[in-house]
């Protein structure tokens, strides 16, 4: 007999954000009303965050499958083999709303989630990285949400001790009133170790692990799916507060307890905690379970059922394994100071049962729980993208070259980020090789002896090119990440990504939501790279004004053999420069039309993908030949950006740049372009032959397009005429500063 | 030649000083639990590595000295035992009165990351003796609390002793009188804030001027 | 005049410093302790007109700048000097 | 038995903290802050038979763990409530 003290209704249902179908729908399966520990069960499982009602029917497209894979989506994170018996573990994901809330505890949290994301497959994190967008730099909450975020991520990740090692900043005022955290985390196992959350075997018990329960961020999964207003207070649960301490104490006594043999299966609390983590163990084992919560750990006083089932408190595992293993399992715990109790045990039936102070608290079907009802959500094109699309061409072109130039880079997203990097232990671990924060990071994997391995690591999107056409801009942040890592010599072997879109109930929202999403898929697959994790983070908007569609990919590559990294910066001054690709880019979307028109605006022309992939294939190969040349991927800001980045990392001061624009060719598209795919390279005048005859064998076009000088200065010609002269050394300045005020 | 790595809870830069012990300088490098009280007279070396023991909660190193394997490492100092603290084990060393001064958070306010030149004030100690008095050291640093404190006639006496054998130059926390790295009257016991186990084979080989200046004098013990 | 302003973290929210800092004072036998939260204090010198007008200033400090509203609740107290 | 131990900097010792909140409050108007110290304040819940014992294991928690005296100095503060 179920314990029904608390009646529920449709009011309360609707209260605690299920619909009134919803409810009916639980009713019916259960043949009777929901209590009120039963009805919060439901309302976190059937939210937005845990259910991924929206979103699911899309998420089918994306190519998941591959000969690397060991891991598809559907775990705690996905896996790639990387040979010689190991396997890289990763996963992105968001944690935006808490972030917004509380950012220094909101980004903590958000990094300790990944990290347990990792560590619960077996695997220990090696590498972190972020994607953060915020809103307008002058919105005066804008620096304090930098600086608490900021904060947030180092304080965790340093503490814990897994390295931070890239990540991507971008501000836009789309984001005033909701900014985004993405946090990924990468980790290595081998593959006999990687562990799967399977409530299996019946007869086998649960064991709660890790901090003890609170009540904090009781019913945070429903918050993740809900939008912010300036106007009312959002709910607010219990804001959680990150332990790093506790986290590195629970990831070294988990992967000690597992390397025991004293772990079955296992899963973190995550969002809905432990309702999220016994329905969803179950559920992937058809077994069900019953738990005691008496038994629950708790630190504080007079928990009512209902709050110890939607505790997000941080920090917390479930652990399946034999009653015999119990006693070493504790002993492991013990010495790493955590606690470890039984709490329940797998049963036959497919049914969760659980009771607390003598009654049966909950009685419910897993599928009930476990697999809710999806929704429909209907789609539309937006009416006003032929507007977005206009752009006043000629506006431009009379315009005078150095205006150009001075409005593109005065902007926030285009400053050195050391202020902000250097808060992380970007080293820890001793993996880290050569110049982080490059366009991806490299790390050796120092525990392989058998063969020389590396891993690559970067992160991208681009929201501008997103919101105007949103297919291309799932096409291109795939692109892009992957030539981040091809000019560091990596191959791509794996991608995880995570969705950042407004309300779903919005057609138009959803639209470019299924849209961005094929764009993913189309280019996924063009480059034979399967999505393996990833995350969707919804109702990102304020007053019902969504965030550009951010769909921001983390994506591995692989470096197998002994051979050097390209340089990312001018190593020289005496070098040859060449567009790898087109010479002339488009200007839709790009970071000139914003500057210049103050809104977003062009249609962006879409990526070639073929050409992508050929281009990705000829960096791998240039980069076995040990020859000595810098790569650097050109995207927002163009060829401009990215030469002025390359002579800011040169290790000489004089380092200048000399583009010299053939005849005939548009200047603009040139300079400032922003189509994918085109790299730019430079190499000593005396490798041109051979670059120039692997860029034909491999299909892809080559266009010398000027050199690196010792005159410190950036220059562009067109025949005799000279468009810009300007000291390199006062625009890093510039660069240098602009960040500095964040952290004052 | 035996060596030994202590770990407390919070430490992370335990596996990379095993690393870098055991695989780049060759030595047998053994793991010690700070729960254990064992026989360290086997060891020629102690290591107490970076990271954040005890989450840097209360002070960095506090709750750490007061573990149980503390008492056998004082033991284990005073009979002369050679004792090197990184970082964090740096923080250790002084809360555990094992070394001078204390570690407070840097003047930033900010944690720290980066590459650092150092000086080397003085070879004239079992920790820098392969290496010339003068001369410039760039290692990696990453710490929030690496702001020295120590009073100035205090900082005379060690000074004139020999015992200031690493400053920066360029100051990135605050730390009194540009000091980086100390080590007791004995100058058995070192502690410093910057990692020389991270630049001993991958970044930089800088940190190999550490390694061996105290294998030299570990060997003709 | 002097003031001092307490912070903590309010009771509902976890205070992992404070905590940890408990069992390592268990752990070397001070088996009295119970519980143990950790807060800032803030040590103020300040020049006001009145002691109503000091508690006001600091009122508005706290608001401002020195409390987080969201996980902290703060006390402020009027006179009291600092240890040296 | 509730008390509070405040642990300041010694005054020969800079404290960062207190003078870039001491800047923010006078950028933020607030012209009548002289001077700011920022301390830690730990609030402990202990069982203890009578208040001079309670002060004497508080002594020794402060000489043992809770304060560096090379840096530090401390004061204990007897049955007062932490703020709610
Ligand atoms: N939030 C962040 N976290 C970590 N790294 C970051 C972050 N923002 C920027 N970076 C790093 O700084 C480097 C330079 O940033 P940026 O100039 O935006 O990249 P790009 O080289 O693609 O132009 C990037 O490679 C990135 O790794
Ligand atoms: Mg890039």
């Amino acid at each position: 007999m179920i314990a029904d003290t608390q009646i529920t209704d449709v009011a309360l249902a609707k209260q605690l954000g299920l619909t009134a179908q919803e409810y009916d729908f639980i009713c019916r399966k259960l043949e009777r009303k929901p209590n009120y520990a039963e009805l919060g069960i439901c309302s976190a499982m059937y939210s937005e965050h845990c259910s991924y009602k929206s979103s699911k029917p899309h998420l089918r497209k994306l190519p998941t499958q591959g000969p690397r894979v060991l891991q598809g989506p559907g775990e705690n994170a996905g896996a790639i083999d990387i040979g010689e018996g190991w396997a890289v573990i990763f996963k992105m994901e968001s944690h935006n709303h808490p972030s917004f809330i509380e950012p220094y505890q909101g980004a903590a949290t958000g990094v300790g989630g990944i990290l347990r994301d990792v560590f619960t497959m077996g695997a220990r994190p090696i590498a972190s990285m972020n994607g953060l967008c915020f809103g307008s730099e002058t919105n005066p909450v804008t620096h304090g949400l930098v600086r608490g975020v900021v904060k947030g991520i180092g304080d965790y990740g340093n503490c814990v001790g897994v390295p931070t090692v890239a990540g991507q900043t971008f501000f836009h005022p789309c984001y005033n009133g909701n900014n985004l955290v993405n946090a990924f985390t990468a980790g290595l196992v081998r593959h006999e170790n990687i562990f799967r959350a399977s409530a299996s075997g019946v007869g086998n018990i649960l064991v709660y692990a890790g901090a003890k329960t609170g009540r904090d961020g009781v019913h945070g999964a429903t918050m993740a799916s809900k939008e912010f207003s300036s106007e009312k207070e959002p709910e607010r649960p219990t804001v959680q507060v990150g332990d790093p301490f506790t986290e590195k104490l629970l990831l070294e006594a988990t992967l000690e307890a597992m390397q025991k043999g004293l772990i079955q299966s296992i899963q973190d609390m995550g969002a809905a905690g432990l309702t999220s983590s016994s329905f969803e163990m179950a559920d992937r084992a058809k077994t069900g379970l019953h738990l005691n919560l008496d038994k629950i750990p708790s630190r504080e006083h007079g928990m009512s059922a209902y709050e110890l089932l939607l505790s997000e408190s941080q920090e917390r595992m479930l652990i399946v394994t034999q009653e015999d293993k119990f006693d070493g399992l504790k002993a492991v715990f013990d010495k790493w100071d955590l606690d470890a109790e039984i709490i329940g045990v797998i049963t036959e039936g497919k049914k969760v049962t659980m009771t607390y102070k003598g009654e049966t608290v909950v009685d419910m079907p897993v599928d009930l729980v476990a697999n809710p009802p999806m929704a429909e959500r209907p789609l539309s094109a937006p009416s006003d993208l032929k507007q977005l699309w206009f752009m006043d061409r000629n506006q431009l072109m009379v315009a005078p070259l150095q205006q150009k130039i001075d409005r593109l880079l005065d902007t926030i997203n285009f400053a050195d980020p050391t202020p902000l990097t250097q808060q992380y232990d970007s080293m820890v671990g001793n993996r880290t090789e050569g110049g982080t924060f490059d366009d991806a990071a490299v790390l050796r994997l120092r525990e392989i002896k058998s063969k020389p391995l590396r891993l690559a690591f970067s992160t991208d999107c681009n929201p501008r090119i997103c919101q105007l056409d949103p297919r291309e801009g799932g096409r291109r942040a795939i692109v892009e990440s992957a030539l981040n890592l091809a000019v560091r010599g990596a191959t791509p072997i794996g991608v995880t990504d995570c969705l950042n879109f407004g309300n779903p109930e919005n057609p138009e929202v959803m639209w470019r939501f299924s849209e961005s999403v094929e764009g993913i898929a189309e280019a996924c697959e063009a480059l034979k790279v399967p999505v393996v994790s990833g995350n969707v983070s919804l109702y990102n908007d304020t007053d019902s004004r969504p965030i550009y569609p951010t769909p921001m990919i983390g994506m591995v590559g692989l470096i197998e053999g002994e051979q050097k990294l390209p340089y990312s910066n001018f190593f020289g001054t005496e070098l040859e420069l060449a567009i790898i690709g087109n010479l002339e880019a488009s200007l839709g979307g790009s970071q000139l039309a914003y500057q210049w028109f103050k809104r977003d605006c062009g249609q962006p022309a879409a990526t070639d993908l073929p050409a992508s992939q050929r281009m990705i294939k000829f960096l791998g190969q240039l980069a076995k030949k040990n020859m000595a040349y810098a790569a650097h991927d050109i995207s927002e800001g163009g060829l401009v950006v990215a030469a002025l980045e390359m002579a800011f990392r040169s290790p000489y001061p004089e380092t200048g740049v000399e583009i010299q624009i053939p005849s005939r060719i548009e200047i603009d598209e040139v300079l400032f372009g922003e189509t994918c795919p085109r790299v730019l390279l430079a190499y000593a005048p005396e490798n041109r032959v051979e670059i120039e005859t692997l860029c034909s064998r491999s299909a892809v076009k080559f266009n010398k397009i000027g050199n690196t000088t010792d005159k410190a200065k950036f220059k562009v010609t067109q025949g005799l005429a000279v468009l810009s002269d300007m000291s390199v050394s006062t625009v890093k300045e510039t660069w240098q500063n602009k960040w500095k005020g964040f952290f004052n | 030649m035996k060596v030994g790595v202590i770990t407390y809870p919070g430490s992370n830069c335990d596996d990379d000083a095993v690393y870098t012990l055991q695989e780049t300088c060759g030595w047998q490098t053994d793991r010690l639990w700070h729960k254990d009280t064992p026989s360290l007279s086997e060891y020629k070396l102690l290591v107490l590595p970076g990271g954040f023991s005890y989450g840097d909660y209360l002070r960095c190193g506090a709750m750490a000295a007061l573990s149980p394997i503390m008492e056998n490492v004082k033991a284990f100092a005073d009979a002369g035992g050679y004792v090197l603290g990184i970082c964090n084990g740096f923080q250790v060393l002084c809360e555990a009165g094992l070394l001078p001064g204390a570690l407070a958070k840097n003047d930033s306010l900010r944690f720290v990351c980066k590459d650092v030149d150092l000086k080397v004030e003085t070879n004239d100690s079992p920790w820098t003796n392969f290496l010339k008095a003068g001369d410039t050291l760039s290692l990696p640093i990453a710490h929030g609390d690496g702001r020295y404190i120590i009073e100035e006639s205090d900082f005379a006496q060690m000074r004139g002793r020999h015992q200031i054998l690493l400053t920066y130059q360029n100051n990135p926390n605050g730390s009194a009188f540009d000091v980086a790295g100390v080590c007791n009257e004995k100058k058995n016991v070192f502690g410093l804030m910057p990692h020389p186990e991270r630049a001993s084979d991958l970044r930089s080989r800088n940190g190999m001027g550490v390694w061996r200046s105290i294998q030299s004098v570990l060997e003709k013990a | 005049m002097r003031a001092k302003v307490e912070i903590f973290y309010k009771d509902s929210v976890f205070d992992p410093q404070g905590s940890t800092i408990c069992q390592s004072l268990k752990r070397l036998g001070f088996h009295t302790v119970k519980e143990v939260r950790m807060g800032k204090v803030i040590d103020v010198e300040l020049e006001s007109s009145s002691p109503r007008a000091a508690q006001q200033e600091l009122e508005n400090m706290c608001k401002k700048l020195l409390a987080n509203p969201v996980i902290e609740s703060y006390k402020i107290i009027l006179g009291e000097t600092a240890t040296t």
